[in-house]
Formats: C-alpha cells, structure tokens, sequence
C-alpha cells in the first residue's frame, strides 16, 4: 500500500497560492424560533502551494463541504464566515472572496478558480446542450473568434478523451463517466490556477475512477494548476495528493505531505482513518472507534475527538490543542503528539 | 401540533398574517350561524343604508344587512371552493401520477380521458346543465360538476413533472431498491409534486369561485343561497356601483381577497416549514 | 439596484401597453365624424345584433328589429299611440282614412295617401301592400305568413290607392295587423322584393326606407346603426307633423346597465331604454339633464302591459280560483311595489294595465263596483280591495323622497295607481280550508295530502323587476305556511311558458293598444278554442291556459262590434268584472319602464306634462318623437 | 428520429379521438337543451308584434321545417357530420338563414387577436416578474409585486373589469369602454382604424393582463425557488456565470417548461371565448355569440364555436405533447 503513495511533486519551497488563516464559518439558523450555530469549520489554517494537489480528509459532516464552499465563496444564508480570512494570490487583499467586489471575484472565477462540483449529474443545466456550458463558463474568459473557442474546447476534450460530440448532447444522454469527465474539462479548460475538487470521483466505479484520477493528475502538471483536493477516500488520497490535511469536527487536526503522514500518522484519528483502510493479506480484525463524530451544533469542549480518542488525558477535555510542527513540514493538534514531540 | 403552530405563529410574519386574515373570514363565516335574518329574507332593515354602528358593513338595496349577508355567502362560497379544490385535487393526483409514471397505453388512454374534459367547453355545459336542473341545483351540485371539470388541466401538470421525475436518477435508485410504484409515487415523487399541489389548489379555488361569479353575473346562479357570486347578483340587479351602494360590492371583493392571501400566505409559510430547502431562505430573509 | 431595474421593466411594459393613450380619446362613445348637435343616441335594448347585415325584417327572426328599422325605416297603414298621440290616439299613417269594414267584417278597404315615396324614388303604391299580404302568403317561412294566410282570402287593388282585403271569415280587428302598437306588419317594397329569387334568404341590405330615414352606416359587428334624415323626408308620413329634429339617430347596444348610466352621465347616450330603479334614481340625483316620464318619482314610462302572477290553471293546485284568492290576499302589494320598483309602480287590481287611457275607461268607473265587491271564505263574506293602497304607497315614501311625491290624490293615482287587495291572511286561510287544504305544523298540505307547493318561475337578470317582485311575494307566501320557491327560468322561459311547465310565473299575458280602449288586442287569443291540452305547447297569450264560457261569450261579442263601438268598453268591463271574480293572474301593477332621456343636446322629449308619446325607443311608435325634437340651445 | 415520428402518428390518432369524442359530447349535451329553438324564435317574433295565435302553430310548422328539425335524430346526425366534415356547421336558427359559419367568422378575429395578445403579454410578464422574484428574492420591489399579484388574482373578474370600466371610462374617461373600434368607422385597415382598434383594446386586455398575471407570476415565483436549490445553479454561480444568464437560461429555462404547457392550453382555450369581457366592454366576440346561442336554443350556432374551441384547444394540448420533449430533453418519447 505504502508503495502506492506518490512523491510530492511540487517543489517544497513553492510560494504558496492560498492561505486560510484561522477560518472560522458557522452556520446561524434561526428557523421558526429554534436558533442554532453550528460552528462548522472553527479556526482552520493552511495554506496551499503552487502546482501543488492539496487533500483534504475526513469523515462527512467533519465541515469539509463547509471548509470549501467558504474558500470558493460560495457563502450563502446561513452560511456565515464568522472570522479569519482567506487569501488567494490571484485575488490579493480582500481577505476572501465573500468580501471582494462582484465585479473582481466575477473576473477570477473559472479564470483563476474553478470547481469540480460534487455528484455530477446535476451539474449540468438539464435543458441545455453540454456545449453551452463551455460556452457560459468559459467563453466570457478565453476570448477570441466563436470558431477558436470551438477548436480549444474540441482539443481540450480531448485531453479527457471525450469526443467532440459529447457538445451536442443533452446531459442525461452521456454516462457518468463521461459526464465527469466532461466537467472535468470545464473545470480545466481556463488553465485555472487553482480548482477545487469536491469528491469529484465518489459515484464512481473503481476502474472509471481511477481514469478520472489520471487524468487530473495529467492535467494538473500540464498546467500547472494547484488543486484542493476533498475526499473522504483515504485510497483516493494516497493515490493523488502531495499534502494532505486530515479535518476532525470542524477542525484540522494533522497535515503533511501524503506519503508522510501515510508513513507516520501522529494523531490518534489520522492513525485509525489510515489503520481502517484495507490491506492485502491482513486478516487481523480492525478495532473501531468508539462513539460518533460529535454534533457541532453542540461540539465537546477541549480537543474535539477526546471522547473517542484512546489516549485522552485531562488536558484534553479543557483545552483546545494546537497545530504545532511536530516534524518539518508535517503538523498535527495533539497534545499526546505535542508532548512526546517536546519531551 | 399545537407547538408547530406556536412557532409557526412566533417566527414567521408570513404566517402571522395570513392567520389573522383567515381567522377574520373564517369567524364571519362562523357567525352566519347566529344571523339574526335568514339569508333569503328582504326587506328586514332598512335598505341602502352605508356603513355605520348598528349596520357595520351597510345594507342593501334589498333591505338587507350586508355583514350577515356576507357572513352566509363567504361561508358558502368557501364551502363551494373547499369542495370543487378538494375533490379535483384528489382526481388530479392520482391520474397524473400514474400517467406520468407509468406511460405506455395506461398514460395514452388516460390522456384520452383527461383531454377530452380539457377540450370540452365548460361554460355551456353549465349553462346547460342549469337549464335542466332547475332550482334544483345548489352549490353542493355545481360543486361536484366542476370538480369533474377541474381536475384535467392540473392532472396534466402534474404528469409532466413526474414525467423528467422519472427520467432522474434517484427514481432508478429507488426502482433498483426494490420500491414498489406505489412507494415510489408516494415517497419518492409525492413531495415534489405537493408544492404543485398547494398552487395549482389555490389556482383552482380561484377558478372555480370566479366561474361561479361569472355563473351569477350571467344570471345563471341560485340565487336563493347566498355566495359571493350571489351578492353580486342581486348588487348587478341594483347597478349598485352606479347607484353608489359600493359597500355592497367592496366588502364582499375585500373578503374573497382577504380569504385568498390568507390561504396563500399560509400555504406559503407551512410550504417553507416542511421544505427544508427553504429554510435556507427564510433565513436568508430574515437576517 | 436589482429592485430597480425589475421595476423599470415593468414600467417599460406598462409604458408600451399604454403608448396608444397618447391621442386624445375622449368621447369615444360617440359616432365620429357627425356633429354631435345633429345626432340623437339611443338605445337599441335589442343588445348586439348577430346578424348585424339582414334588414329583411319580413323573415322570421333573422336580425334585429329595433335597430331604428322599424322605428324610422319603415311604415304601415296605422298607428295608435299608448299616450295621447301628436293628433288624437289613432294616427292615418299610409292609410288616408280609417278602415271600411262590410256589415258582416269579411271585406276591409283601405284608402292610401299619394304621394309618398320610397327612399330610392319609387312611389308608394296599393301594389306594395298587395305585395307585402302576397309574397308573405307565398312563404310560409316569414313572418307574417300564418297570420295572413289565416284570413285573408284574397286582397286586391282597384286603383293605386285602394286595398280590399277579402277575409275568410269574420274579423272586426283585422286592421290591427296592421296597426303599429310596438310593431305591426310593415309594408314591404314590392320592387324590390319583386326581384328576389327567395324572400325568405334575401337580407335586404342595404334598406330601401319608407320612413322619413335612411340607414347612413352599420357596425359589421351589430353594435350600432346610424340613420339619416332622408333629403325627400317631405315625401314620408311624417312629414305631416313637420321636420325631424335630429339628422341622424343612432341606435346603439351601450352594454349592461351601469354602462348605460355612465354613458348618459358623459352625454353619450341620450336615450336609454330601461334600467333598474336605482340607476334611474342615481341618473336623477347626478344629472341635472336627464329627463324621464315622470318629472319626479316614479319616473318610469308606464307600458300598456300588466305584469302579473300568472297561474298554470291546468295544474291541479290552481284549478279552484278560492286557492288563487287565497294566494292573492296573502300579497302586500306594497312591499311588493317596493322590492320591486322601490315602489316606482303603478298598482293595478284589475286585469287592465293602469296606463295611457285605461284609468279613465276602467278603473275609475269600476272603482265603485271593486269597492262593493264580496268574496266568499266558506265561513263570511268580505269586501277585499282597499282603495287607499295606491296612496299608502306614496305616504310610505313621502318621507325619504319629499317633494318628488305628489299630493294631489289625482296624480297620486296616475303615478302609483288607485286600490288593491288588502292582505289579509285570515281569509286566506279560510279559502284554503274552503278548498280542502289544511295546515299542518305550519305548513299547508293540498287536498290529496301532499305538500302545497309553488314554484314561482320569473327571467332571472333578464327582467330584474319581475325577478325582484317574483322573490318578495315567494317570501310573503312562505311566511303563510306554503312551500313557495323561486325558479329562475332564464332564457328557458319562452320555451316554459309555452309548455305550460310551470306552477306560476311572474309575466304578463295582457297587453293593450294603451291610447285605445279596445281590449281585444289580448283578449282574444284568451278564447277556450285556443287553449292547449295539458303538455302541448299553448299559443300565445292566454298562458294560464284559463277557459270559461263567460269569457268566451264576451270575446265572441266583441268579434261582432265595430273596434271604436262603445259596446266594446262595456264588454270590457264584463270581462274584467269576471277576471277579479276568477282570479286566473293576479295583476300587478303597470310595467313601468326607465326610459331615461337626456336633455343637454335635445329637448322635447315626450313627458307625463307633454304626453304625445311614447317615449320607449323601441316601440315603433317612437318615431312621433322625432318630430317635436328640437336642438338646446 | 423514426421513434418520434411513431410517436407522433400515436399522438395524432389520439388528438383526432379526443376531438371526435368531445364534439359528439357537445352534440348530445347541446341536444339535450330543454330549450326549443322554434319556440325561442316564435317568442321573439310574437312577444310584441300582435299575431293571432290560430297562426302560431303554422308559424311553428315551417320553422321546424325551415331549420331542419323535421328529420329523425338519426338523419340529423348524420348530417351534421357530414357537413362538418366539411367544415360547414349549416345554417344558425337564431339568425336563420346566416351560415353559422359567417357568424363565427365575424366574432373569431376580435376573440383571437384580443385573447391571444392578452394572454401571451399576461404570460410574459408573469414569469418574467415571477421569475425575478424568484430569483431576486430580497428585493422589495418584487415583494410588493407579489403581495399585489396575490390581491390582484382572486378578485372576481367582473368587479374587477367594472372598476377599470369606471375609472377610465367615468371618473377620468380617457379611454373608449365600448365596442371594438369607434363608432361610424369603417373596417378597413386605415391607420385611423387600427389605432381605434388598439385604444379600445386597452381597457379588455388590461383587465385580461391584471387577472392572468397573478396565477403566471405566483407560479413561476414558486418554480423558481425549486430551481434554484438545483446543483446546476449553484455549479454555474461558482463558474462566475452572469446572474442574468443564470436568471434566463438556468433558472427561468427549466422553470418554463410546464408554464409552457400552461401557456399552450391557455391559448387553446380563447376559443371560448370571454363572455364577461365581452359583456362588460361591449367587445364582439365569440363568448357572448355562444352564451345567446344557448339561450336561443341554437343548436346550430353552440355546436359551431364550441367544436372551433374544441379543436383550439385539442392542438394546444397536442402541440405540447409534440413540443414537450423539445422543451425538457429529459423526457423520454416512447
């Protein structure tokens, strides 16, 4: 399995394109008297590099979605961002795209930023042919004549190997498969410097899905592009991504590059996320975790996993822990981790 | 329920005043019970006397007082609506439903049914139908035709959004699962077809209380029963709005108006309370 | 920002929708292109024409009638007018001289006028109504034809100017055919007609006129009709009044009742036939210019027609005239009134109407035997007409009308007319039990035990007044106990009145000449030889189906007296004497109708003060009005 | 493709069946009339005019015979479909002896040229407000909008048209109330004459447009909010698609389809006509031709305009059959 993991295949040193400092977006409802928050994502940071493929994992509901849509902007009602920034190189000084002009977030989207949705059946408008898209999404940023567009598009297809004919199809006529790859090249047809891919292969079966995988990979080098990769599939993980960050609960609590933290997992979640994929020729019978993923509406105090965690101490339930460089490049919030890494 | 209700009443302005506006209509129609005239009688007071303290909404040319005769009629017509709404409803979902899902010969041979209702003109059936019953026709009667009329238009509605329901994924899913197509026309497709359902309920209310009054303004009505239709009428019979007898045509106007968006803001809050895609937005409108 | 644009849109469309408001379009209810101050608007009540083209007015309901065809384009032998007249009552019109009957009436001669011609130049001659008698003979498919194919065996012209019709049999009243009381048989253009393939397809389009007016332009749509004043207006019968005021007439469909109001508020209808009560009360209080027959309250035109409850004596509840007593004495006529005139009504307890000269003839002299008259409850006598209910009726308005109310108790009994039945439930009851009804818990059950029910059919919106007086007497007769119920008949009313099938409806089956005493104008289609058997259709009028040998002898009396014989009033007095004794409709009241008259382009418009006419526009004899009209200045 | 045209020979079978049953509905219903056209027509004729009534039955003879009821039910029939079949409905009784036909021909134009205008602008604007308020949904223009759209829709329509008819005609009377055109002009397409035509149009499609609008703009309004929690929104708002365009051919495009269905049925259905339109503004029509038909027991004259209307709205209906799978790619033919 081990062997499977990639080298990192961004330089190290590479400057960062994004950096998310101390995240904070909650969800405020306040729907007929009962009001919540749910603080989805809570104080997250990281940052990710130029050309390089950024996973992020954890189990649904741990405030990927959340963490992604507040990157991309897509920050509706009741959705709020509550505090922290986020910074794309592109887009400088504004400190998110909630809070940058229409006009300038309407100018880097799909040209500097794009997206791979979740669930690619409903991505496509249903009663337009799959050229449109191309069309809407990404004429307004290529330019040029009607017919050059046409022509990248058709070479850009076939990139994904799709035919020029999947343009004048209606999305419900094309396969899974093709509609993903489809997207997939709407996604990239801008040379966008910076896509985020929300489990863009999940619906799909193991052989299409690791075509799909492929070919991010392809174009991402040709690119150049960096890719925030989401998924809950530790495998898919291991399969694409230079650095990885392991969310819990609306927080991150362990990042590092793929292979390191495949290789050396310090929090005791990463440890079972990594220890619960499958193995050949292991029979040994895999010990659960116990409990369940804490409501957010109502999160534990202190550090969130320590009513699962096997190695909680008091600490644990009154304070939060930190992320701290356990190792170079690879930190983690622990304080089991932390003290052992001190002591 | 009760709680629903109070938190429906608290937090939703939408709600509040669509209750208000219906509690005001339904207790008028409620009182007709304690009219202190029987609906038909003439000359019990006063004629064309505007409104004032002792006859708030006025009287009519009739010699009646329009507050009880408003009473009996927004009771009746409601009654009439509730009951044309309810049965074509009924006859709507299921047909289009099935169509819609099923296809092939079931689908053609129902549209065959459905579209001949839809094609044959309704107003001189009635007319008809009124010349052979006679005075015996009364609301309940007129109410059962039109529910026989009503339903086709939406039944067709209905169809077609089962129609591109089927064609989406999660109906194969559920078909995959095993789901029988009573299941998956009631668990599955049902709650995107209510939405549908509380509109096109609304649109028929609509429809069939101005047929009515259409009915009465041709002078097709039975105009013993008091109904909306009714009062305008015996207001037309006056020439009321030229005579300057208006409070005999407005107060009716406003209570069928009142009635009406008091339902629909009640439907619209109940249809944001059960659809929790629309909590998001009743958020977004109240932050 | 978005709220805006989303607005201005709208706007934009509004905008749009209303650029061709940009042209001035005030009095668009008017004709364009003719001066106002020579054009007279009335209304048409005959609504939108469908077959707006067809002027063949001798072929069976094909267009419209009161269109101004037969008001200003046509003409006949004779007019009697419903008021006092422009020259007397009877009125020569193509005739020179009234009729000449033989001793035993089989042979009539009419003398004509010369000199009067058609609109295209042809004179008017004795050959034209040979004609008119022929060719409708000829085709049994128009609409004279069954009328004169009855009785008329032959009809010839000795010269220009004589007609002799040869009768079948006996008839003193065959002039009145062609005698215009509302209509009549017109005399039709036989060199025209002459050439035509099949009269009874021909359309007649455009009209030749006899009348003193030209059709000038018609709406393809039969909206409206516009007529002009013939040039050789000299030529026509008219012209022996003098010159027509209005060079034009339009005749038009000015829509439902409160359009009719606006329009004549915006003086854009100078004429309107007939509205409701109200509206004539709303026209009154905001127009300073509208005019009706009477200056104040009641208003209306009083027709010569007698609205009544009409019973189906056929049915077995309503053979025993004590059982329609008792319904009778169960009406307050004055509530009656009031719902349905808002007591604008002339109340009449006789089967005359109380119009024109009726009330002179009949009612007054017969008011003393009315008051002595005793009807027999089966326990005692009683006296049942009340002479001072005429005059109740204006006290009971004298306060919320005041002066409009008259005090003089003459003019008090023309506006609201004299006595009625007094109400009186007691004897009412008395003749039910008399009868062999009883009542049981309230309610009167029939002799056979069943429920005594009535249904009381009436038009529906198409006469509101009937309607309205239809649901107060079911309200009175359901206050005495009895099943009554309204049936709104509708437009199927000809058709059940003709089947019989109804217990009683609110209409009328007696009609008069109005300026003339005769009453053989209803009363001989009342004969028992014209009576239906129970399911068969029943001609024309006698609709109660009512048949007494007492009747039938009256009528065959006045078939032999001459139509201005003195004789016939006395005739008439019998049968009205046996009509109150058997009660077979219960009159009313007149019908009294709206016509409002607009004086701010015209004035001169027959009046109660200024009775030459009548002032109903669509009554042929409408067209005496034209004559006294005269521009305001 | 050949699948399609399969479909439409099927759809066509059933679109000629539902015509054939519901035009020999109306021949039965209209036959059941307890309403005697003869006697309507004596009435009319005799109810002022003095006819003796020993003629009455003769006159009744030769109406009967004049209007083609002497036959057995079954010759009539027959008859009657032999001429539709040649698109002739026969003479009208109440106008005897016009051919129903002309009558409708004359009455057709004003119905359709007015109905259709008014229902596609009311159907236009419906959604186009629906469907930005919709999608605008914080905007308090819109809001107002629809507060006035769901007052607007439930008043009755002749209260409605009465108060038009009042305000524009009495209180401040700039615009004609009656009629099609003015009085004393002629047909003929004059500028002077359309312009006439368009400023008597103003009040009858006003009246039209504010009543339509309300049920299209509550519709859609609703649609639209279904639409937009669709992945396909949310994915072109992330690709920075222009919010128009997202409005027009994401939102509105999808939520159109059974509006579209609406909209086709609707015009379809202006055959009938509009009776209180038509009574209230005096406009010629269809409506009041076939309500005064019924009344004159006119056979003749009910069956002509209510078959035009049953074909008028059978090809509506069929149209969207035909046009359905067009209009939402997902829908399957067969």
């Amino acid at each position: 399995m081990r062997a499977n993991v990639q080298q990192p295949h961004a330089p190290q040193d590479a400057q960062p394109i994004l950096w998310v400092r101390d995240l904070q977006a909650h969800y405020r409802t306040s729907h007929f008297g009962v009001r919540r928050g749910v603080k989805a994502v809570d104080g997250v940071s990281f940052a990710v590099r130029r050309g390089e493929i950024y996973g992020l994992a954890g189990e649904s509901s741990s405030g990927k979605t959340t963490l992604i849509k507040s990157i991309a902007g897509a920050i509706r009602p009741p959705l709020e961002i509550v505090g922290g920034s986020v910074e794309f190189a592109f887009l400088p000084g504004y400190g998110g795209l909630h809070r940058a002009p229409p006009v300038d977030v309407a100018r880097i989207r799909w040209r500097h930023l794009s997206y791979i949705m979740q669930g690619s059946m409903n991505v496509l408008n249903p009663v337009r042919r799959v050229e449109s898209a191309f069309v809407d999404f990404a004429y307004p940023h290529i330019g040029g004549s009607r017919k050059q567009f046409e022509q990248q598009v058709v070479a850009h297809l076939a990139r994904v190997r799709l035919d020029p004919s999947v343009l004048a199809a209606f999305p419900h006529e094309l396969s899974g498969g093709m509609r993903q790859r489809a997207t997939l090249a709407l996604a990239t047809i801008c040379r966008p410097d910076f896509i985020i891919a929300d489990e863009p292969t999940t619906a799909l079966d193991v052989v299409v899905q690791k075509e799909v995988l492929g070919m991010i990979r392809s174009i991402q080098r040709e690119t150049g592009s960096s890719v925030l990769f989401v998924t809950h599939d530790m495998g898919v993980h291991a399969h694409i991504t230079d650095r990885l960050a392991i969310m819990y609960a609306g927080r991150l609590v362990e990042e590092a590059a793929t292979a390191e933290i495949f290789r050396n997992p310090l929090h005791p979640y990463t440890r079972h996320l990594i220890s619960s994929l499958p193995r050949i020729g292991d029979d040994t019978p895999r010990e659960g975790l116990g409990g369940s993923p804490p409501n957010l509406a109502d999160p534990p105090p202190g550090c969130r996993f320590h009513p699962r965690c096997p190695l909680a101490t008091e600490i644990c339930k009154r304070e939060v822990p930190a992320m701290l460089e356990a190792d170079t490049g690879h930190r983690v919030a622990c304080f089991a981790v932390n003290q052992g890494a001190r002591a | 329920m009760a709680i629903l209700l109070r938190d429906l009443l608290r937090h939703s302005p939408e709600f509040r005043i669509g209750a208000v506006l219906l509690a005001f209509v339904l207790l008028l129609s409620v009182l007709a019970s304690f009219s202190p005239y029987p609906p038909e009688s003439v000359y019990v007071v006063p004629p064309d006397v505007p409104p004032s303290l002792t006859y708030w909404f006025g009287t009519t040319s009739r010699g009646q007082d329009v507050f009880w005769q408003l009473s009996f009629a927004i009771r009746n017509t409601l009654l009439f609506g509730c009951t044309v709404a309810l049965i074509s409803r009924l006859f709507a979902l299921v047909i289009g439903l099935i169509s819609g899902y099923k296809g092939g010969w079931i689908d053609r041979a129902l549209m065959s049914v459905n579209d001949t209702f839809i094609v044959i003109p309704l107003l001189p059936i009635l007319v008809l139908f009124y010349f052979v019953m006679r005075d015996r026709i009364s609301w309940l009667m007129l109410a059962l035709i039109m529910a026989c009329f009503g339903w086709a238009y939406d039944a067709r509605l209905i169809r077609s959004v089962v129609m591109s329901l089927k064609a989406r994924e999660f109906t194969q899913t559920s078909l995959f699962s095993g789901m029988s197509t009573r299941q998956i026309l009631t668990e599955e497709h049902l709650p995107y077809v209510m939405p549908i359902v509380f509109s096109t309920t609304m649109n028929n209310m609509v429809w069939s209380i101005g047929l009515e009054v259409t009915l009465a303004v041709l002078g097709f009505t039975d105009i013993n029963t008091p109904t909306i239709g009714g009062m305008i009428y015996w207001a037309n019979q006056h020439t009321a709005m030229v005579a300057g007898i208006w409070w005999w045509i407005a107060f009716p106007t406003i209570t069928v108006v009142m009635a009406f968006i008091g339902l629909f803001l009640l439907a619209l809050s109940a249809n944001a309370y059960i659809d929790p895609r629309s909590r998001l937005w009743s958020v977004g409108e109240a932050s | 920002m978005r709220c805006i644009r989303a607005l201005l849109l709208v706007a934009c469309a509004l905008g749009s929708l209303l650029v061709p408001l940009a042209a001035p379009s005030r009095a668009q209810g008017i004709p364009q292109n003719i001066p106002r101050r020579d054009l007279l608007i009335l209304e048409n009540p005959e609504g939108t024409v469908k077959n707006a083209g067809w002027f063949n007015i001798w072929a069976i309901n094909a267009g419209s009638q009161s269109n101004g065809l037969q008001q200003v384009a046509l003409d006949t032998l004779w007019y009697i007018d419903p008021e006092s007249g422009l020259d007397g009552v009877w009125d020569n019109s193509l005739a020179a001289d009234k009729p000449q009957y033989n001793a035993d009436f089989t042979e009539m001669t009419v003398k004509l006028r010369s000199g009067i011609f058609w609109s295209d130049g042809v004179e008017f001659t004795a050959d034209d109504v040979v004609s008119t008698v022929t060719t409708q003979i000829k085709n049994p498919g128009m609409r004279f034809s069954a009328v004169l194919a009855s009785n008329v065996a032959s009809v010839d012209a000795p010269d220009a100017h004589t007609v002799v019709f040869k009768l079948k049999k006996p008839n003193s009243r065959f002039h009145a055919n062609f005698t215009v009381r509302w209509g009549a048989v017109w005399i039709l253009p036989k060199h025209v007609f002459d050439k035509v393939e099949d009269p009874v397809k021909f359309d007649f389009n455009k009209p030749i006129s006899l009348g003193a007016y030209v059709l000038h332009s018609y709406d393809p749509d039969g909206k409206w009709y516009i007529w002009q004043l013939r040039d050789d207006w000299q030529r026509t019968t008219l012209a022996r009044f003098g010159k027509p005021g209005p060079k034009y007439l339009a005749y038009v469909d000015p829509g439902p009742p409160e359009k009719r109001v606006i329009a004549q508020l915006n003086h854009e209808l100078d004429v309107i036939h007939d509205i409701a009560p109200e509206g004539m009360f709303a026209l009154a209080k905001q127009s300073k210019a509208t005019r009706a027959w009477f200056k104040g309250f009641p208003y209306g035109h009083p027709d010569p027609t007698l609205p009544a409850v009409i019973f189906n004596t056929q049915n077995e509840s309503f053979k025993n005239p004590d059982v329609r007593w008792a319904l009778a004495l169960l009406i307050d006529i004055k509530a009656v009134a009031m719902a349905a005139y808002r007591g604008a009504a002339t109340i009449s307890a006789i089967g005359v109407p109380p119009t024109g000269t009726h009330p002179a003839t009949y009612h007054g002299p017969m008011e003393e035997w009315l008051k002595a008259f005793e009807i027999d409850t089966g326990k005692r006598k009683i006296k049942p007409y009340d002479p001072a209910i005429g005059k109740q009726i204006a006290e009971m308005l004298r306060p919320s009308m005041g002066e409009q109310i008259p005090s003089d108790p003459a003019e008090i009994a023309r506006a609201f007319g004299r006595g009625w039945w007094k109400t009186d439930p007691q004897a009412a009851q008395e003749l039910l039990e008399k009868a062999g009804f009883s009542k049981r818990g309230g309610t009167w059950v029939t002799p056979d035990g069943k429920p005594f029910s009535v249904r009381v059919m009436v038009e529906g919106d198409l006469r509101p007044v009937m309607t309205r007086a239809g649901t107060m007497i079911v309200q009175q007769w359901k206050q005495a106990g009895i099943d009554a119920k309204i049936d709104v008949a509708q437009g199927t009313l000809p058709t059940r009145r003709a089947a019989g099938d109804f217990d009683t409806f609110i209409g009328w089956s007696v009609e008069t000449w109005g300026g003339h005493q005769d009453l053989s104008y209803f009363l001989d289609s009342w004969h028992s030889q014209f009576v239906a058997e129970p399911g068969k259709p029943q001609p024309l009028r006698n609709w109660q189906r009512w048949s007494n040998p007492a009747l039938d002898k009256i009528i065959e009396e006045i078939r032999t007296v001459g139509f201005d014989d003195p004789k016939s009033i006395e005739l008439g007095k019998e049968y009205v004497k046996l009509a109150v004794k058997e009660m077979p409709t219960i009159p009313l009241m007149a019908y009294n109708v709206f016509t409002a008259m607009d004086q701010t382009y015209w004035t001169g418009f027959p009046t109660s003060e200024n009775s030459y006419t009548n002032p109903v526009p669509n009554w042929g004899n409408s067209r005496y009005m034209f004559v006294r009209l005269k521009p305001s200045s | 493709m050949s699948g399609y045209l399969a479909y439409v020979g099927r759809r066509l079978g059933q679109f000629l069946l539902v015509v054939f049953i519901g035009v020999n509905i109306a021949y039965v219903v209209t036959h059941a009339s307890p309403i005697d056209p003869v006697e309507q027509s004596i009435s009319a004729v005799t109810s002022f005019g003095n006819t003796s009534p020993g003629a009455i039955e003769q006159m009744r003879n030769s109406l009967r015979e004049l209007y083609g009821l002497s036959g057995t039910p079954v010759e009539q029939y027959l008859l009657f479909w032999k001429r539709i079949l040649r698109a002739d409905f026969g003479p009208s009784m109440s106008a005897f002896p016009t051919p129903v036909g002309t009558l409708i021909g004359r009455a057709l134009p004003w119905t359709a040229g007015l109905l259709a205008v008014s229902t596609i602008v009311a159907w236009g604007l419906g959604n186009l407000l629906g469907g930005l308020a919709g999608y605008y949904r914080q905007s308090r223009g819109l809001k107002l909008m629809g507060v006035i759209a769901m007052g607007l829709h439930p008043i009755p329509y002749y209260i409605l048209a009465m108060l038009l008819l009042i305000v524009f005609g009495f209180l401040w009377p700039v615009l004609p109330i009656s009629g099609g055109s003015a009085m004393n002009l002629p047909q003929t397409w004059t500028p002077e004459f359309v312009l006439s035509v368009l400023q008597h149009a103003i009040l009858p499609a006003l009246s039209l447009i504010l009543i339509g609008m309300g049920s299209w703009f509550l519709g859609m309004r609703s649609l639209v909010s279904n639409v937009l929690a669709e992945d396909f929104v949310v994915y072109a708002e992330l690709a920075g698609v222009r919010s128009w365009r997202i409005l027009t051919s994401y939102v509105m495009r999808n939520a159109l389809v059974p509006q579209v269905t609406g909209l086709a049925m609707s015009l379809g259905g202006i055959f009938n006509g509009a009776v209180i339109t038509e009574k209230v503004f005096g406009y010629p029509g269809l409506g009041s031709l076939l309500v005064d038909a019924v009344y004159a027991g006119d056979y003749g004259l009910v069956l002509g305009v209510t078959t035009i209307s049953i074909l008028g709205v059978s090809i509506g209906v069929l149209a969207i059959d035909l046009l359905y799978p067009l209009l939402d790619p997902r829908v399957k033919v067969s």
